[in-house]
């Protein structure tokens, strides 16, 4: 099973992990790293490594801000975020596994609160 | 159209700007094309012609022309001008010579192939729309411009002037759909058994006549290897069926990446040999391996065979079917 | 000279006025702009998974709506930006992706990233000009210093966005010269917000926005100004800095400039 | 008609093992022009060469085959042989029947068919063999070297101190380049300057070095024994033959706010100016976008003050031509523009700098006196973050370099420790992703920043820097040991910026027709055997202009440039190889082609005149191959449309002589 | 016993002198065996080569011609094989076209260091022309009736 998440992982994603020299500059940028139990860089050597249930279990998946100072700033051109985003598809693409479901919205909302944030929250946690 | 450069051409040779033209002159019929020299108004007057019957590309007889005393007037059709271009970057033609006037050509016919399509006794032709009428000594006949045309007007890469001293008539454009590697993938997707059978169909009709070598405007060479005892592959006469193999497949190898494709070397067979066919395969290989390359639309970039990528392609890619 | 025009859901809805004055500036600058009539939600984020196509094809329909009418394609609100221009670079140069999603398109040629999408501050810059706006500012707002605030989607991926260098932008700093005003310049311009996160977890967009908040007043900003309803939202929402600085949105200013502010 | 003799080798049994020598030598003997021919135990012998030498001598041979080892083996020895015995060493061929031959068959009458057919196709070939001269060109006994940073100082002493004249061109008003910029060197901390100036006044004092200071290289010709090169020596606006260097016009100048280039912009110097102290020459020169009399013709102040009268505001370009028989690159590097990474502030912050910056911040000669302050507010800084490896190792798609640049962590570590020592009230951090310190001494190095000097090595890199308005400099970082995200509050930040060849690289490459690498380093003529010199010959590579190099490297291979140099101009003449194309003028058509794929430069084209057959004449330009120059490597005959294009030695019709001898059987 | 009738391919192999050249005398040198078919012929490197020696080659009978080269980027003179590469990659696809067999004709970069992968290649192309059996098209490809 995780072998074959791995391999659907990499194709969705289209980030060639090998690329990473393990400088933890994604880590080192990352807006939501202490929110996050899995680090950027970690996501990348995970997946290298194929441990890839932690990361599907892990809630770090919903704390990626995905602002892509990670991709931006990554030297080696690995673009950890989509990596982030490719095992998080891999969670919510299953049936009955949203993270956000469109009846917990009107709890969450207020006054002023932008479109914008309920629809990227929508594609962000839920299928 | 024909009036318009003969006034220009004279206008040009009275004025001192040049002191000989280069045209287009017909024979003994009016589908009897050939190039001339002419060096007064009333040469001009006597013997220059423009119509639907110049198809010859009169780049290569510039080579001689511009190391002549004086300056030359060269009126040059669109695929003609890639020619120019392409003898110009290999320093063949002093371009400082030449005035360039480019003429506009919406793609030529030839008498045999309108009597192939059984028009007889012509007496002219021109272009209107997409239809050529034939004026003939039975009265007037209309073909469309599909039949009428040669075969390589038909796939015309471009009827825009690469280079010109001056224009005269409207600017055409390119032609990016034209079809002209149609033939060329029609054999490649045979077996090798029928390409063999077929270029041995072609090649068998080959006289060694050396007209498609006297034509072609990149076959310029001062002498060529062919020619030369010294070059070890010399032919006289060919002295087994194997040199005039050797012939074509070297000829077109000389000119790999250099040819414009301008179609003259097909155009003068007596044979009707598809020479064409040989040189655009390389057109087609090189665009498909080193990125698309169109000898002669400039003068300075090199041409594929003279340079390299350090991740060309291998050998190998043939027996791969050509596919990246 | 007329463009297509995307505003997207939020300007239709909680920043009506990021819309309004864009639009009344653009007039009085001599630009129209041509709202799509057909336009839908980009969706607010740019799905990033290669296999994910029905989600981009708001974006294509967009892009394509704009090839039509042969114009290039304005857009205001951060968040649409970056997804028209990431689902825009897909199209051009994603050769598996952009056979997927013509054929769910099924038009006659198919879309291949030919429309240029321009943000409304490049608009700005590349059509209109920094010096002729200048030119045009009726009202300057001398003496103001004021933050330029990038967010994340602005600018990035800078590879994608084109729009300015994503480490060391001036295209809004540039701006608020034109305008008479006076830049400052500070680090965390271009750090995120907190973003949508705070839908569920407002701790992280109280953290960020404060972080944001903190540097621009460190740095004796008096004012910042985004072109994203969603930074304004945690900026001015959730920023738990001591100092409370303005937030506007940078239309704002232009309209108020160019005295066309009802 | 060649009379040619044929010798099979036996070589002891490994040839007559497997192939009937005596059948071989029989067979050979009836071929056509055959005139002798023979076998013997061993041909490479004494005994065997003697042999070869009687037979050339007593059959008037004009050409021999030699079957036996491969030519890689023995083919110089057979040619000297035949030139001992008067025959043209050209006239040799030798049909390799061991390597690949005897060695490789076990079938007796299958071998000795082959190497009958080898022994036929050099018989082919050496009818068509003409005896070959290696040409010979003089050498100007002179060098140049481009570029005065330690690599050409270096070069030229050697090459000076070997008795050849060396002119040294540098762009800057002085020489001594980057290293003059340095404070302590690691892994001794030497001072920088106190081990370079005394080369430098070496420089200056010896009389076979002349150096063009505030010059540039404007053009090339010729090759490898025969340069001439174009120096354009820039306008000082001084006469440096009257200025003493005394820096009394610098002092007066009244235009004094100019950023100062050697102190990268730290400090500012005066319109008029001498970069250093220990400047050689120790010249002044006036700034001509910063003086108020060059500029509009007030002022003169500098004239006034000069007691030497060296002033020349009229001074124009100057252009000098030499002679030089071998031209030494030694561009340097310089750090790469830090513009595309503020990410770490750089733009934002005073406090945020470059390495080299930091250099000039802790030299006892740079803007701070060597006491380490602030560049914003002057103060004593008590927390220092240094971040490697910026803009080296990227990807090749992103914005940095994708080299490694070889340098920064040792110099991060010699500034940490420096640091700690003379301030043990600061803490220092260094940000690394490895720590790469192969060299004598070099980790252990590293090591003493760490162990005895208490600075601290994390690994990760620093995503974020935030200055503060209070000075502060919030640096965000990984630390990837301890997987955490760190925040540190620092005073100063360096960055250890890329380095990159020097922008003048490029051109000057195009001008000697040297290669270049994509990063724009000097490729040299083999990785690994041929180190210091480029491919095209005449051309020699110093210092950090090949590669990313630090000092010891630099002079090392600083020295080995200058003796191949010196190897060189030690020469009187230089022999070329006599298998070099030839271009038949009747043949030629001018077109260039054989000119594109040389590698060498060797073909240049001139227009002839022609007699033509009615007594007319006509000009053609043709190709002339410059034998000096070409290595013989045949690209050019292929490229050749008309076959004009012949190579000496392996000529068309010589191969194709073999090929048809293969083929017949 | 030794069929007489067997086909024996004539095969010439141009090598250039620095790298496959030195490769096939390291075959030698290890005595790796490879058949007597293959005769070498010495050039100064790849770039020498010219399509006409390779035709000529065919013409006098020869069943197969391969090329040996130093590896892309190893040339002895830096660029000449990126030039032979290109020639011979548009060589052998117009004889492909033409209907010529292609396994007649083949590159291979061989350094002075690979002995035994000149013996594999030299094992491996004999096999591959003996199975073509003689060459008779490119003869045949303008046989007058």
């Amino acid at each position: 099973m995780s072998k074959y998440d791995r391999e659907q992982i990499l194709r969705t994603s289209g980030v060639n992990v090998l690329k990473c020299m393990r400088c933890g500059k994604c880590s080192a940028t990352c807006p939501s790293y202490d929110e996050m139990e899995y680090h950027p860089h970690q996501f990348v050597y995970m997946v290298e490594k194929g441990e890839i249930e932690p990361l599907l279990q892990s809630k770090s998946l919903y704390k990626c801000l995905s602002c892509f100072a990670c991709v931006e700033r990554c030297p080696r051109g690995v673009e950890p975020a989509k990596l982030v985003e490719a095992v998080r598809l891999q969670v919510i693409r299953q049936q009955g596994m949203n993270h956000l479901k469109p009846d917990d919205i009107p709890a969450l909302l207020d006054d002023d609160l932008p479109q914008q944030a309920i629809v990227t929250a929508l594609r962000k946690y839920s299928k | 159209m024909q009036e318009l450069m003969l006034a220009k051409a004279k206008e040009l040779l009275q004025n001192g700007t040049v002191n000989r033209v280069l045209g287009w002159q017909a024979g003994e019929f009016v589908y009897d094309i050939t190039p001339a020299v002419f060096e007064s108004e009333q040469d001009l007057d006597a013997g220059f012609v423009y119509n639907e019957f110049c198809g010859n590309n009169l780049s290569k007889y510039l080579i001689k022309e511009s190391r002549k005393e004086g300056k030359v007037l060269a009126f040059l059709k669109p695929c003609d001008t890639y020619s120019f271009n392409q003898l110009i970057k290999e320093h063949r033609i002093i371009r400082e010579n030449v005035y360039v006037i480019g003429v506009p050509c919406e793609g030529k016919t030839d008498g045999e192939t309108l009597k192939s399509k059984g028009v007889k006794g012509i007496l002219g032709a021109k272009s209107e729309g997409d239809e050529l009428i034939i004026d003939t000594l039975y009265g007037e006949q209309r073909l469309s411009k599909r039949d009428a045309l040669t075969a390589r007007c038909l796939t015309c890469k471009s009827k825009k002037h690469v280079v010109y001293d001056e224009l005269l008539g409207e600017e055409g454009e390119e032609v990016p759909e034209n079809h002209r590697f149609e033939e060329v993938e029609k054999l490649e997707a045979m077996t090798p058994d029928e390409r063999f059978a077929f270029w041995r169909g072609e090649l068998s009709r080959c006289i060694r006549c050396n007209a498609c070598r006297n034509v072609c405007p990149a076959c310029s060479c001062e002498k060529c290897v062919f020619d030369n005892p010294a070059s070890g592959i010399s032919q006289k006469a060919a002295a087994d069926s194997f040199e005039e193999n050797m012939f074509h497949i070297i000829r077109a190898f000389h000119v790999a990446g250099r040819c414009t494709d301008c179609g003259e070397c097909s155009r003068v067979c007596p044979q009707n040999i598809p020479l064409h066919l040989l040189n655009r395969k390389f057109i087609k290989d090189i665009d498909a391996f080193y990125g698309e390359y169109q000898a002669g639309e400039d003068t300075e970039s090199r041409a594929p065979l003279t340079n390299f990528t350090y991740d060309d392609v291998e050998p190998s890619i043939v027996y791969k079917g050509g596919k990246k | 000279m007329n463009f297509s025009y995307y505003p997207g859901c939020t300007l239709k809805n909680k920043a009506q006025d990021l819309d309004r004055w864009a639009r009344l500036s653009a007039e009085a600058l001599g630009i129209h702009l041509e709202e799509l009539e057909t336009w839908q939600c980009c969706g607010g984020a740019y799905s990033m998974g290669k296999d994910e196509i029905a989600s981009k094809l708001a974006s294509v329909r967009a892009l394509q709506a704009a090839k039509e009418k042969g114009q290039d394609l304005v857009t205001l609100c951060s968040a649409c930006h970056n997804v028209l221009k990431q689902a825009n670079d897909a199209m051009a140069n994603d050769p598996d992706f952009s056979l997927r999603a013509n054929n769910y398109m099924a038009l006659d040629t198919p879309y291949k990233g030919e429309t240029k999408v321009i943000h409304y501050l490049e608009l700005l810059r590349d059509v209109v000009g920094f010096d002729n706006l200048k030119k045009a500012v009726k009202n300057p707002l001398k003496g103001k210093k004021i933050a330029a605030y990038y967010g994340c989607l602005l600018l990035r991926p800078g590879k994608v966005m084109q729009m300015d260098n994503p480490e060391n932008p001036r295209i809004m700093e540039d701006f608020i010269r034109a305008i008479g005003a006076e830049p400052v310049l500070w680090a965390n311009r271009n750090e995120c917000c907190g973003g949508y996160a705070v839908l569920e977890d407002k701790a992280i967009a109280v953290k960020k926005s404060t972080a944001v908040m903190d540097n621009a007043a460190d740095q004796q900003a008096e004012m910042l100004i985004t072109a994203c309803p969603l930074c304004l939202y945690n900026l001015t929402k959730n920023s738990a800095s001591e100092t409370r600085l303005p937030v506007k949105y940078f239309t704002e200013l232009l309209a108020e400039a160019l005295g066309v502010k009802e | 008609m060649q009379r040619i003799g044929v010798f099979v080798c036996w070589c002891g049994s490994n040839i007559a093992a497997t192939v009937d020598v005596a059948a071989v030598s029989e067979a050979l003997g009836h071929e056509p022009g055959v005139v002798f021919s023979t076998n013997y135990q061993y041909m490479c012998s004494e005994a065997g060469q003697n042999i070869i030498k009687n037979a050339i001598r007593d059959y008037q041979l004009t050409g021999i085959v030699v079957c036996s080892c491969s030519p890689r083996m023995h083919e110089a020895t057979f040619r000297k042989t035949a030139a001992s015995a008067g025959l043209n060493s050209y006239m040799v061929e030798i049909a390799n029947i061991r390597e690949q031959c005897s060695w490789i068959h076990k079938d007796k009458a299958q071998a000795t068919e082959k190497a009958i057919i080898l022994g036929r196709a050099a018989i082919a070939k050496v009818h068509l063999n003409a005896p070959l001269t290696a040409g010979e060109s003089p050498v100007t006994k002179r060098a140049l070297v481009i570029g005065g940073g330690i690599a050409g100082i270096q070069t030229a002493l050697d090459i000076a101190d070997a008795g050849f004249e060396v002119d040294i061109v540098e762009k800057q008003p002085t020489i001594g380049g980057k290293m003059t910029q340095i404070d302590k060197t690691f892994p001794t901390l030497d001072c920088a300057a106190c081990i370079l100036t005394p080369k430098m006044v070496d420089c200056a004092q010896n009389d076979k070095i002349n150096i063009f200071a505030y010059s540039e290289v404007k053009e090339v010709k010729g090759f490898v024994g025969n340069f001439h090169v174009k120096i354009n020596k820039k306008a000082r606006y001084v006469d440096a033959t009257k200025c003493t260097g005394c820096g009394e016009c610098t002092e007066k100048c009244p235009m004094k706010k100019i950023p100062n280039e050697f102190n990268l912009g730290l400090d500012n110097r005066h319109a008029i100016y001498i970069p250093f102290a220990q400047a050689v020459p120790k010249v002044a020169t006036i700034d001509p976008n910063a003086c108020n009399m060059l500029k509009n013709g007030k002022c003169g102040l500098c004239a006034k003050v000069c007691s030497a009268g060296a002033i020349d505001y009229k001074q124009k370009d100057e252009i000098v031509e030499r002679e030089y028989g071998a031209i030494v690159v030694a561009t340097g590097y310089n750090p790469i523009k830090l513009d595309d990474y503020d990410e770490y502030a750089y733009s934002l912050s005073k406090d945020v700098v470059s390495s080299l910056e930091f250099e000039r911040i802790t030299n006892a000669a740079g803007p701070t006196g060597g006491t380490l302050l602030r560049p914003s507010d002057g103060k004593h800084p008590h927390t220092l973050v240094f971040v490697q490896c910026v803009g080296s190792r990227c990807s090749a798609e992103g914005k940095g370099k994708s080299y490694c640049s070889k340098i920064c962590c040792m110099y991060t570590a010699k500034h940490a420790m420096l640091c700690r020592e003379k301030y043990p009230d600061t803490e220092v951090y260094v940000f690394y992703i490895d720590v790469r310190s192969p060299g004598k001494n070099y980790d252990e190095f590293y090591r003493r920043a760490v162990e005895e000097y208490g600075v601290h090595y994390i690994k990760g890199q620093v995503g974020k820097v935030v200055p503060r308005s209070d000075g502060k400099l919030l640096v965000q970082g990984s630390d990837l040991l301890a997987n955490e995200q760190v925040h540190i509050e620092a005073d100063m930040v360096v960055l250890a910026a890329a380095i990159e060849p020097d922008k003048s690289a490029r051109p000057l490459a195009t001008m000697l027709t040297a290669s270049m690498d994509t990063n724009d380093f000097f490729t040299e003529a083999h990785a690994k055997l041929r180190p210091v010199e480029s491919p095209t010959a005449g051309i020699f590579l110093s210092g950090a202009c090949q590669g990313p190099k630090d000092i010891p490297d630099t002079v090392a291979q600083a020295g080995a440039a200058a003796s191949k140099v010196i190897g060189l101009l030690a020469k009187d003449k230089l022999t070329c190889n006599p298998c070099t194309a030839h271009s038949d003028e009747m043949m030629c058509n001018g077109c260039s082609s054989c000119e594109k794929v040389c590698p060498y430069g060797a073909i240049s084209y001139v227009d002839k005149e022609f007699r033509m057959p009615n007594r007319t004449t006509a000009i053609r330009r043709v190709a002339v191959v410059n034998e000096a120059v070409c290595q013989g490597c045949g690209a050019c005959t292929v490229a050749c449309p008309s076959g004009a294009m012949d190579l000496k030695g392996f000529s068309n019709s010589q191969i194709m002589a073999e090929v048809d001898a293969i083929c017949k059987m | 016993m030794q069929d007489v009738n067997q086909f024996k391919p004539k095969i010439v192999a141009f090598c250039c002198n620095w790298c496959s050249y030195a490769g096939a005398d390291l075959a030698g040198t290890n005595r790796l065996q490879y058949p007597a078919d293959v005769k070498i012929i010495r050039v100064p490197c790849s770039c020498r080569v010219n399509p006409m020696f390779i035709l000529r080659a065919f013409q006098r009978g020869a069943d197969g011609v391969i090329l040996c080269g130093c590896h892309p980027g190893d040339c002895h003179y830096t660029t000449g094989n990126y030039y032979a590469r290109r020639r011979m990659t548009l060589l052998f696809s117009m004889l492909d076209y033409l209907g010529i067999e292609k396994q007649r004709t083949r590159v291979e970069w061989v350094s002075a260091a690979e002995g035994a992968k000149f013996a594999a290649t030299m094992n491996e192309f004999v096999a591959a022309v003996t199975q073509l059996g003689p060459n008779k098209r490119l003869e045949d490809l303008r046989c007058k009736n």
